[in-house]
């Protein structure tokens, strides 16, 4: 858990401007105080989950690297190359690579290349939904620079910005071969400890959450499924 | 039906006794294919860092940075491309638009990192795993081209018709072959900087692609007073190094300078230029000698508000490039052109006033607030071999300098040029046109020490000579003049086999078993060319210093150690027409420098 | 609706609920608590791509549908106007990722027409191989598709691992898996690597045999019957209302191919007839892409066969890097496998182009007609109905 | 093609004609008789099938061109219907009554360039985009470059140098 | 016998028909692999899942009824699994089998279901709510030509004892209740291809259309068990249907190849058809294997 100083700290340095809390006068003349940072968003604050003891976590870590439960969710161009995979040419089912095809069910995230600022809040709001450990695997140079769409006005350049991100695969797009690198690469990552990604968007919650709201203006979504 | 329809579906249980189709190992047994795109290497010796790859890369995905190791140098920028593969979409369209070929894609196509700051590299030199690797993505062969690696061919005289007359040669380009020219550019701008005179050479080829005669033509006087002349004689030192010439032939960067050149009328230079109306400062400047130096820092200074006062010891402006140059390249009114825009601007000239004879430099200095001299090489050099001191012993020089001034010379029917440079060119493919007018046919030998490879002359003049019936026979030392009956009857020539030692000092070996024997009632030397400069003398000699070749040392600016005294042009650089209007250009800022801080 | 003769008929006829108002809405209050809204996507593994649908269902039935796209969108028509024509290329190839090559050829095509480029007999060859091939990948992954949406895997992924084969072609001829930027303005960037042709037919004999495996599977399988048969049904009248074109008209009797009917590159030197069917529902559509599909191997060895072997592939054009093309406006369309497929193209005379749009087939299909259709649909039969138009999100909003 | 051409001219005061194929034309037709000529061409001429309708921007002249392409399945030919509008208060005739899909491509237009189609269904629902808040993005006035730069933080640490600029600068 | 003793070899049968469950539902996905003409899952994946399930980090609730759905399909799985007499002739392994088991087994059958219904209604996604509604419509149609069998086997036995029925099909393949009343076996095993949930059967969680029903919210640990529970529901449904119609199992060895070919038939129908729509499914379980159920009835009668 971070404190309340760090929050408020994490806070001063990271917020922009338009994420500033601020009192706002109402039509009918009362004022409020508004927090964008929290009030057009409606889950609790992530917590940071501490790993339990050294070799407890080591077996489970293994665990977890070998059962890649994937979410089937294909946000750029880079999806074309997932049905190969895990179909009879590349089969990455061997390697404990499973689709899902809900959040909740899926560790791995999958970031097919670029993000439409639409589909980022889509993307966000999916990442929020699964549960940790949680990783994500950025395909293509959309994910790193921009790629292609380095200067659209509708897809962002970094996806570190907006969630952590454990393995980059180059390409554009990647073959299957090179994602099946990208999840050894994984594999390595979290026997090693390294994949906290869950715990780094929990502790930087404040600078994930302003980087997104920067752009992401609209932040309504029906309020049943998504 | 129904039945059947149930029944046939489970027929694709049969594929369960196959073997699965699946690749054992993905991340070994499969390579990518021959012409895969997969990530980059580049042969750094060959790359020249000319940044066509970053102006093709939609996605800014190339960045040129230096290098360590690579040194910049004329024809190679020092920059290499570092590629950015969070940007990179393997187009490979830098590799088919690379000029020198040095770039390629290979067939490898993994690369994971945990780090995004990771995938930016410079390829060939940070080690990577696929450096070595042969397949992968090549520009294709053949006829495949983003840019025409041909150049536009410039029309020129038949040797039959040129070769008895002075008329001009190139003929210049049309409308459309400029453009298609002008279109073959890369606008890398690696020539700019090899260009003694920082020409914005791209910036006006673009402005012919355009077919902006006006704005190209702006583009030529911001550093170049003499495009007539430059168009047509420069020695194109870009053209040697132009990106596109590596692998094919480079621009015709000259024949478009005089394409624009051409394109204007004089009477129209003033309104293009602005140049009506500059107001005097009431700065007094002398320049001494009407040569491209000269000419050049009188515009400069003239557009400045000074006033320019020219002392030329011959009857006309231009200077070597007038007396040196035949007038077949470069016909005397297109100097008359540049040469008059420039005394238009206001500027005096003195003819047939020689410095030190008719007026002594000291009196400039007590007339002058400063003095530019570029006075250029007018002395022959001679080989001093035995019987240079015939009658029948031209300096190449003066021979040409009486060609221009239309005096009868002196020409014989079999005819020796000792000398492989421009000059010994021009006085070759000059003496060939008389011979032929006189006699109807061309005996005509031109010698060099230098070897066929080495030749200091332009490939394109010891080519047409030849055309011309000339013969070039380079490679050969003079000996010595043989002399019978107090008449030439030829010259003996001993092979050469190295100019230059070790160390890079002139010193000539040869080897004395293999003569030769050239059959000549007349020889021309024409070896290089020494500067007079007799002129500079008392109290002002002694206070300028001199470097071991004679030269005057003088500073960046070429101002002399004699403050108000500028010196350039060939007496600095050594001979060259553009070299001479850098020079002027540069001693003109120095000038305005020297008479600002003395305000 | 077509009338179902077979015991098997299990297709209620709802055309009648909800009520249609005169004004042609639905007469129903979508706002009464009747009525659940789901989302299918965008993170939905049923959909095509990363777009949703907003369904109201009353029960299993949908009563009102509506399109939302927008999540891949990547401004392609704005970044074009901003780049070289020639970085066009890279940029434009991305708009469709199941068959780039379409873009790819249109470009160049505008680009030539409007620029008076005439394009080597070797590389219109070719640029016919590489269309047909990309036909050939899509339709791979979409005819044992329409069963993947039904839950059978196995032909899908015998379609994928063929498709998979057919992508080595394409990397050995273009050096590219998915993207290809194998077609140039002025022609395409290489002639066939040795052994080509022989590599082909291998591949074309085991699609062969793919298609007499999905023939069993798929077409006489009566669970797929049943759940196709007289589902997704598209009136005829729609055709041109809705601006249906490809496959999706042509299962609905309309004999409109492009490659007939407005002949490019060398289809009118290939002899084929246009498939069609009658019946105008999913089952339909699935086997006008199937016979697609045999048409498309007869027509690759066609081009095999009467292809030169060497020859000139690419004109000179001027200097890519400032290329001007002559200001001009034209519309120039393909056949892509979902229909034709088109590029209106306005060139100002800069070396940028002046608008780039795209006519995708999708654009129709997956708005207006998807909406209209699913309209009485079953929400099971979403899915299929959907991927029965074949539709692929990046064309519409591109 | 000459035919629907003739018969066009005869009804509507069509100028700019241009043939760029022996199958595809363009016609120009002011903003008002727009309308009625396409339904001219798509009930008595049998232009049934609808292409696509889209904009350009000519900033430049403070006109917004409209293109309508209809395609006569039946001759093989296609017109290409051009009318310019003002880009202030940009506005025309929906012409989704005679083809229901032109309602999407409204939508967009409406969108993506601030086109107004009044009583075109559903005009003013967001299509493509969410949450915009700066002028329509297919405007040449929105300088997309500027706008990502802005907005995306593009990864920082990139330096390029001319190679003229930097030879000049090592060599001189 | 001791009941600690009992209870002991109760755990192992348990623990056995976990293991074989887990590693029957590998090979099956093997086998559906190679069909498609590939390699698969390894065959240690289902227990890896396990323990990664189990092993979660973060595991948000949606309230009690959540937490008790797995709780309650888990008591549906092991309330089978404890009744239902494994070996024949063991007296090890024949668990608390008693004289009307078979009732009970066919109520814990329902009992999960209904469970797994009301903890994924508390998830509150539309699509667990849309695939419980489909699940319990199949289910209860799945149950009709079921019970149909079974009342026609209890007519045929005079018994609702398991262990009774099993015994009476005993010297002999041709003893067995599929030859003897092949229609009841036919409307039975037609109703398995709906229990187990594979195509043509599976709108309940098709995947594509509602990303994957019921279990649309449950995750981590919750998961963990309903995987647990479907290991072992799997194996003791095909024990249910060994012991009923294919003369039951002697030996241990015996179990896992007729558990594991009764398993198989769904596999087998399930790989090469797509599914049905829901009313389509129940249309026909209430046409064919209903007929089935009732020529068999009849017979008996």
């Amino acid at each position: 858990m971070i404190n309340e100083n760090n929050n408020s700290e994490n806070l001063n340095k990271f917020l922009h401007k338009e994420n500033e809390i601020r009192n706002v006068e109402t039509p009918d003349g009362s004022i409020i105080q508004v927090d964008p940072l929290n009030d057009y968003f409606c889950t609790d604050r992530p917590e940071v989950k501490e790993p339990k003891n050294k070799v407890i976590e080591k077996f489970l870590n293994w665990a977890r690297a070998e059962s890649l439960w994937v979410l089937g969710f294909g946000t750029g161009c880079g999806s074309i190359e997932i049905p190969p995979l895990v179909t009879p040419r590349f089969d990455a089912y061997r390697f404990g690579v499973q689709m899902r095809p809900t959040p909740r069910q899926s560790n791995v995230f999958i970031i097919s290349g670029y993000l439409a600022v639409k589909t980022l809040k889509r993307v966000i709001r999916t990442y929020e939904q699964m549960q940790g450990p949680k990783y994500v695997l950025a395909l293509g140079s959309c994910t790193i620079n921009g790629g292609m769409y380095w200067d659209s006005y509708n897809t962002i350049n970094r996806l570190d910005h907006y969630i952590p991100v454990d393995v980059y695969v180059a390409g554009c797009m990647p073959r299957p071969e090179a994602l099946l690198a990208g999840f050894n690469k994984l594999k390595e990552r979290i026997k090693d400890g390294r994949a906290e990604g869950a715990n780094e968007y929990a502790e930087k919650f404040d600078w994930y959450k302003s980087n997104q709201k920067k752009i992401v203006k609209d932040w309504n979504m029906p309020d049943y499924n998504w | 039906m129904a039945i059947r329809d149930i029944l046939t579906p489970f027929t694709a249980w049969k594929k369960v006794f196959r073997e699965p189709v699946t690749v054992k190992d993905p991340l070994n047994d499969r390579p990518g294919a021959e012409r895969y795109r997969g990530f980059h290497k580049n042969d750094l010796t060959a790359c020249i860092g000319c940044g066509s790859c970053e102006a093709i890369c939609e996605n800014e995905a190339i960045d040129l940075v230096p290098v360590e190791g690579i040194e910049t140098k004329s024809g190679d920028s020092g920059l290499r491309p570092l590629v950015d593969y969070g940007r990179c979409c393997w187009c490979a369209l830098c590799v088919d638009v690379c000029t020198t070929g040095s770039l390629n894609l290979t067939n490898e196509y993994t690369w994971v990192t945990e780090d995004p700051e990771d995938f930016r590299f410079i390829p060939g030199a940070e080690n990577k795993p696929w450096d070595k690797l042969e397949a992968g993505w090549k520009k294709p062969e053949p006829n495949y081209e983003f840019y025409s690696l041909k150049r536009e061919a410039m029309e020129e005289l038949h040797p039959g018709d040129r070769d008895k007359s002075f008329i001009e040669i190139v003929k210049g380009y049309s409308k459309e072959q400029a453009e298609a020219e002008a279109d073959r550019c890369v606008e890398c701008g690696i020539c700019i900087a090899t260009c003694p005179a920082n020409m914005g050479i791209p910036e006006y080829i673009k402005a012919v692609r355009n077919d902006d005669i006006e704005e190209g033509f702006k583009i030529l006087y911001e550093t170049n007073p003499l495009p007539e002349i430059c168009g047509r004689i420069c020695t194109h030192k870009c053209e040697t190094v132009c990106s596109v010439g590596h692998r094919g032939e480079p621009l015709s960067i000259r024949w478009l300078k005089r394409y624009i050149a051409d394109q204007v009328e004089s009477s129209e230079y003033k309104r293009i230029l602005g140049t009506d109306g500059i107001e005097n400062n009431g700065k007094k400047v002398a320049v001494i000698g009407s040569g491209p130096a000269g000419l050049s820092a009188a515009h400069y200074l003239s557009l400045m508000g000074y006033k320019i006062t020219i002392y030329e010891q011959y009857a006309h402006a231009g200077g070597m490039m007038r007396y040196g140059i035949p007038e077949y390249r470069l016909p005397y009114d297109q100097i008359d052109k540049d040469v008059n825009y420039i005394l238009s601007l206001g500027v005096d000239i003195h003819y047939n006033t020689q410095i030190g004879k008719d007026i002594s430099l000291a009196d400039l200095k007590e007339k002058y607030d400063a003095v530019f001299a570029g006075t250029g090489l007018h002395l022959g050099r001679s080989t001093r071999i035995p019987g240079t001191e015939h009658e029948n012993v031209y300096q190449a020089i003066d021979l040409l300098n009486k060609i221009t001034d239309g005096k009868e010379i002196h020409v014989a029917e079999k005819i020796v040029v000792i000398g492989g440079g421009n000059v010994a060119m021009d006085i070759t493919r000059s003496l060939t046109r008389l011979q032929n007018q006189k006699y109807g046919k061309v005996q005509m030998i031109a010698t060099a020490l230098e070897s066929e490879k080495s030749l200091p002359a332009d490939v394109e003049e010891v080519v047409e000579a030849r055309e011309e019936m000339a013969i070039v026979n380079p490679g050969w030392g003079p000996k010595s003049i043989e002399i019978k009956d107090g008449k030439i009857t030829g010259l003996h020539v001993v092979k050469c086999l190295s100019i230059f030692d070790e160390e890079g000092r002139f010193n000539p070996q040869f080897d004395e078993n293999n003569t030769n024997f050239f059959e000549a009632d007349m020889i021309v030397e024409s070896i290089g060319q020494g500067m007079d400069i007799s002129y500079i003398s008392g109290d002002i000699k002694d206070s300028l210093k001199f470097d071991p070749r004679g030269r005057v040392t003088v500073n960046e600016y070429f101002q002399s150690d004699a403050p108000w005294l500028f010196i350039g042009g060939d007496i600095i650089q050594g001979p060259d027409v553009i070299h001479g209007i850098a020079n002027g250009h540069k001693a003109a800022y120095g000038i305005d420098n020297f008479l600002n801080q003395n305000k | 609706m077509k009338e179902q003769k077979n015991i098997f008929n299990w297709q209620p006829d709802r055309s009648k609920y909800p009520k249609v108002k005169e004004n042609g809405e639905l007469d129903i209050d979508l706002t009464s608590e009747k009525f659940i809204k789901l989302w299918q996507g965008p993170n939905h593994p049923g959909v095509t791509g990363n777009m949703a649908i907003e369904l109201t269902v009353s029960g299993d039935e949908v009563v009102h549908a509506k399109t939302h796209v927008g999540y891949l969108h990547r401004g392609f028509e704005k970044l074009m106007e901003r780049r070289l024509w020639i970085q066009c290329f890279p940029t434009c190839i991305r708009m469709c990722v199941a068959e780039p090559d379409y873009n790819e050829y249109l470009l160049a095509k505008s680009a030539e027409e409007l620029s008076g480029i005439e394009v080597p007999e070797m590389a219109e060859w070719l640029r016919t191989l590489v269309l047909e091939m990309a036909r050939l990948q899509s339709l791979l992954r979409t005819v044992p598709g329409q069963a993947g949406t039904l839950s059978l895997g196995v032909g899908v992924q015998w379609g994928v691992y063929l498709r998979d084969l057919v992508l080595d072609l394409f990397e050995e001829l273009t050096g590219g898996r998915v993207y290809h930027m194998y077609i140039l303005p002025g022609g395409v960037r290489g002639l066939l690597p040795d052994g080509f042709k022989k590599r082909m037919e291998d591949v074309l004999k085991k699609i062969e045999e793919f298609i007499v495996n999905i023939e069993n599977l798929m077409f006489k399988n009566i669970v797929f019957k049943k759940r196709t048969i007289g589902v997704g049904y598209i009136d005829p009248a729609w055709v041109d209302q809705f601006g249906i074109v490809g496959p999706n008209a042509r299962a609905a009797g309309f004999k409109r191919d492009v490659r007939k009917d407005y002949p490019y590159l060398k289809y009118n030197e290939l002899d084929f007839d246009v498939t069609y069917e009658t019946d105008s529902d999913i089952f339909a559509r699935s086997v006008v892409r199937k016979k697609e599909l045999i048409l498309t191997l007869d027509l690759i060895r066609q081009i095999m066969a009467k292809m030169p072997e060497k020859g000139d592939f690419k004109a000179q054009t001027p200097n890519v890097l400032h290329w001007k093309i002559p200001a001009g406006e034209t519309y120039v369309r393909s056949e892509s496998s979902r229909g034709e497929y088109g590029f209106y193209t306005v060139s100002d005379g800069s070396t940028m182009p002046r608008r780039i749009n795209l006519r995708g087939p999708s654009y129709t299909h997956a708005v207006s007609l998807l909406e209209k259709m699913l309209i009485n649909a079953n929400l099971a039969d979403v899915h299929s109905i959907m991927v029965s138009l074949q539709t692929c999100p990046p064309e519409i909003e591109r | 093609m000459e035919n629907y051409i003739e018969d066009i001219k005869l009804r509507f005061d069509v100028k700019d004609i241009v043939s760029r194929r022996d199958n595809l034309s363009f016609i120009t037709c002011e903003k008002e008789k727009t309308i009625a000529l396409i339904t001219h061409m798509k009930n008595n001429l049998g232009f049934t099938h609808f292409v696509l309708l889209t904009a350009v921007d000519w900033i430049e002249d403070g006109l917004f061109q409209l293109t309508y392409i209809l395609n006569n399945p039946n001759a093989k030919i296609d017109i290409a219907v051009r009318t310019m509008i003002s880009r202030e208060n940009s506005e025309m005739e929906s012409a989704h009554k005679l083809w229901q899909q032109v309602a999407t491509y409204q939508r967009e237009l409406r969108e993506m360039f601030g086109i107004n189609f009044p009583d075109s269904p559903g005009v003013t629902d967001n299509f493509i985009l969410e949450g915009w808040d700066d002028i329509p993005p297919y405007r040449r006035d929105f300088d997309t470059k500027k706008y990502a730069e802005e907005t995306y933080f593009p990864r920082p640490g990139r330096e390029t140098n001319d190679p003229a600029e930097y030879m000049k600068k090592k060599l001189s | 016998m001791d009941i600690v003793i009992r209870l002991l070899y109760v755990f192992l049968g348990l623990f056995i028909v976990l293991n074989w469950g887990l590693l029957m539902s590998a090979i099956m996905r093997k086998i559906g692999a190679r069909v498609a003409g590939r390699y698969g899952i390894p065959y240690y994946q289902p227990w890896i899942d396990l323990i990664k399930l189990y092993s979660l980090r973060d595991s948000i609730t949606h309230g009690v009824m959540f937490y008790l759905g797995p709780v309650f399909r888990v008591s549906g799985g092991v309330g089978i699994f404890l009744f239902m007499p494994l070996i024949f002739g063991s007296s090890y392994f024949s668990n608390f089998s008693f004289a009307g088991d078979l009732v009970l087994i066919m109520y814990f059958q329902f009992f999960g279901m209904l469970g797994m219904a009301l903890g994924a209604g508390e998830g509150g996604h539309p699509y667990s709510a849309i695939g419980i509604s489909r699940g319990l419509s199949q289910f209860t149609t799945i149950e009709v030509p079921m019970t149909l069998a079974v009342i026609s086997i209890a007519v045929q036995y005079h018994t609702l004892s398991i262990s009774e029925i099993v015994a009476a099909q005993q010297g002999g393949i041709m003893n067995w209740t599929l030859f003897t009343n092949p229609f009841a076996t036919a409307a039975a095993m037609l109703s398995l291809l709906g229990a187990f949930g594979h195509s043509p059967f599976n709108l309940v969680k098709a995947p594509n259309e509602i990303p994957i029903g019921p279990p649309t919210e449950y995750h981590s640990a919750f998961l963990g068990v309903l995987r647990t529970n479907a290991a072992i529901l799997h194996v003791i449904e095909a024990v249910l249907f060994m012991n009923l119609f294919f003369g039951g199992a002697g030996n241990w060895f015996e179990l896992i190849i007729k558990s594991f070919f009764i398993y198989f038939w769904s596999v087998f129908v399930g790989v090469v058809f797509p599914r049905f729509r829901i009313e389509q499914s129940v249309q026909w379980f209430l046409k064919i294997p209903l007929l089935f159920g009732v020529i068999a009835i009849i017979i008996f009668m």
